[in-house]
């Protein structure tokens, strides 16, 4: 008996397994496939990389904005109409500068602000990234292709709270004066984590 | 619970597989089963808490060997036996095969009754306790001390919230660390910010 | 390092599977890794320490899924092919398929300059610090103070050794410590001694 | 692309894998056949718990020879014939009493003086062993069968280092007066890595 003997031969596959509760939810009248069709709406539609695109546009505009957003993450993206689940309390969000990179990531699990900046890419929730960021950042950031010179400090968040994070990055120098809809277009996802400057 | 689950500072990984395309999903069962998990939430057959902790409390092999969706179905199967709303003989028989569930839950605690209010600027220490149950600080700042930077509001003591035991709400400190001081002589330079409950923390 | 190994105290795992007539192997090709892993190292192609090492650096879902003997049958494999002793692609043509290898060595260090001799009754505490390289003292000890019981015979410092590095031959320390102080309010209560080399030693 | 991703499909199996390493060794005028020969031949004649048990025996009907054992392992076993590998540089012997257990473990990989008390058993080299006997040392040996009093008190020995240690158990009361041979028979290699009492 090998150690790993407690994944058994017979074991079903992940397909039999979520297709079995579904079938248990539904015969229970819990309504399984609506659910399931309203996430798959709900993913490609509401929590979309966009929403958080549109946040950092507007701040990037408007400094009164800014100012509220920094102060109250939850309060300002509702003014887009943004919204988040009952328990995110709160939206936290931190500011780049020419010489500071945050960059987010939860070493516990892989908790995300996912109505805002989208749901969390497959890297974000790797056990690399989440047992690699908090203690090689600099080494891990470069090795994402984002190869800081020294004179940018980096500040690591390790989101273990239900409170969730995004990052504000730097607004490119060639795109002063450009509008909202047009700088929205130029914010990824990787940058609102804090792995990519723009 | 001091488990393999608490991956922060943790050596031996390679590399971050990282490209600009990177998907959330990669196949159709992983959405249903987010979607599937999250409806529990919603129905209160179990909070955000309990499925943290029925995801930690997988077989360690198990829980390093499976896909972040695998470890979610086995956190929403495991609760729904546990929460009655099937028995795990129905569960095998309606997926034709064994499914993998979580070990067994042990006991949690309450809210620390000798917790302070700190304020921003304050020197704290994350005590140097081994909690059991379910905790949310990483063990890496275990001892370790801080400067409270920020105060986020109020959350469910997660250490009861998990076990079902009557949780308070205790406010988050939004602590910052040196990685130097976490990990001496083998940390990239960085501040390392977490937010901790205030039942973890003491005055440094 | 810090890594999956590291097993002391580590919670989630299940009960020891024991019988009074365990076995030690359990299949044929087990005795042949034994076997050949032995002779490898008397013909000194690798030593005791650079062996450990190369299990250590398994990648860590793969060091947790292989079994015991999985494990040295990686090791050996590894530093055949980082010795020279064949090549990665005439073993998996040998092999007539993908062999899994350790992941690649990082830096050791020697001997530690500044290390102290004890005697027995000395309060010492495990140096609170991080080997990125092969380090032999247990994670659960770090920072950890205790009592010197007993003083064994010299031994190569194994985080020279295991990177081919001059090892200089240091004591090892018979240290008592209380599990309680090891795992506050976590820990049934006993006495724990470890066999501590000089060099990841301070004075208490 | 899945976390286990790292194990491909088309890997050899660990048969494959050491008959390679057998054949290239072959080869290259190695003998590995002869080694694997030897080493089967070794460990069912040479690497037995019966050496092990020798040494309790004798320990038990000779007081000076104990006196040898408890104060330098290596040359008291010496006198009975047996011998260690040349990097087990000593072994300690540490003597179980009727308020102490002594227990034996290696959490960083699976040392043990095989060539006394017999190549370990399968649970003792598992996870579950490593990780759980240093902090839930009664609780295990309770799970092992061996249900101790609270008047018994538990040393653990983490044997990191390449010291090979052995658990000299105590003497049961009924045994009393019987021959060296008779008494090798009661000593069972669970014994002497101490999570058994006789």
């Amino acid at each position: 008996m090998p150690d790993s003997s407690n994944i058994q031969q017979n074991t079903a596959s992940v397909e039999q397994r979520i297709d079995a509760i579904e079938a248990m939810f539904e015969a229970r009248g819990m309504k399984a496939r609506e659910a399931i069709d309203e996430f798959e709406h709900t993913i490609e539609e509401k929590w979309i990389p966009e929403n958080g695109a549109r946040v950092v546009a507007k701040a990037w505009t408007d400094p009164e904005f800014k100012k509220r957003l920094l102060a109250n993450g939850r309060a300002a993206v509702g003014e887009l109409g943004l919204t988040m689940p009952p328990h995110h309390r709160h939206l936290v969000v931190k500011e780049n500068s020419p010489t500071l990179q945050n960059v987010i990531c939860c070493t516990l699990c892989s908790c995300t602000a996912f109505s805002i900046i989208g749901l969390p890419p497959d890297w974000y929730k790797d056990l690399e990234y989440r047992s690699r960021i908090v203690r090689q950042s600099r080494t891990v950031l470069k090795e994402l292709g984002l190869d800081l010179p020294e004179s940018i400090y980096i500040r690591v968040w390790d989101t273990t709270a239900d409170t969730r994070y995004m990052i504000l990055p730097v607004q490119p120098e060639h795109t002063k004066g450009w509008s909202e809809e047009e700088l929205a277009k130029i914010v990824t996802k990787d940058a609102m984590i804090g792995v990519a400057r723009l | 619970m001091d488990g393999v689950h608490d991956m922060g500072g943790r050596q031996g990984f390679g590399r971050v597989r990282h490209s600009p395309k990177a998907q959330t999903f990669h196949e159709p069962w992983e959405k249903r089963v987010n979607a599937l998990y999250s409806l529990a939430v919603r129905l209160g057959i179990f909070n955000m808490d309990e499925y943290r902790h029925a995801i930690e409390r997988m077989e360690p092999r198990h829980y390093l060997s499976a896909s972040y969706y695998e470890r979610s179905l086995t956190s929403l199967a495991t609760l729904c036996v546990e929460k009655g709303i099937f028995t795990r003989e129905e569960l095998e028989r309606y997926a034709q095969g064994q499914v993998p569930l979580s070990l067994p839950i042990g006991p949690g605690r309450a809210n620390v009754a000798t917790r302070q209010k700190f304020k921003i600027g304050d020197r704290v220490r994350v005590r140097n306790e081994h909690v059991s149950g379910h905790v949310r600080a990483p063990g890496y700042t275990r001892g370790k001390a801080g400067v409270v930077v920020d105060i986020t509001p109020a959350y469910p003591f997660p250490d009861a919230h998990a076990h079902g035991i009557h949780a308070e709400d205790e406010p988050t400190y939004d602590v910052r660390f040196n990685a130097e001081e976490l990990w001496p002589n083998s940390a990239d330079k960085a501040h390392v910010h977490v937010g901790v409950f205030e039942s973890y923390l003491e005055r440094a």
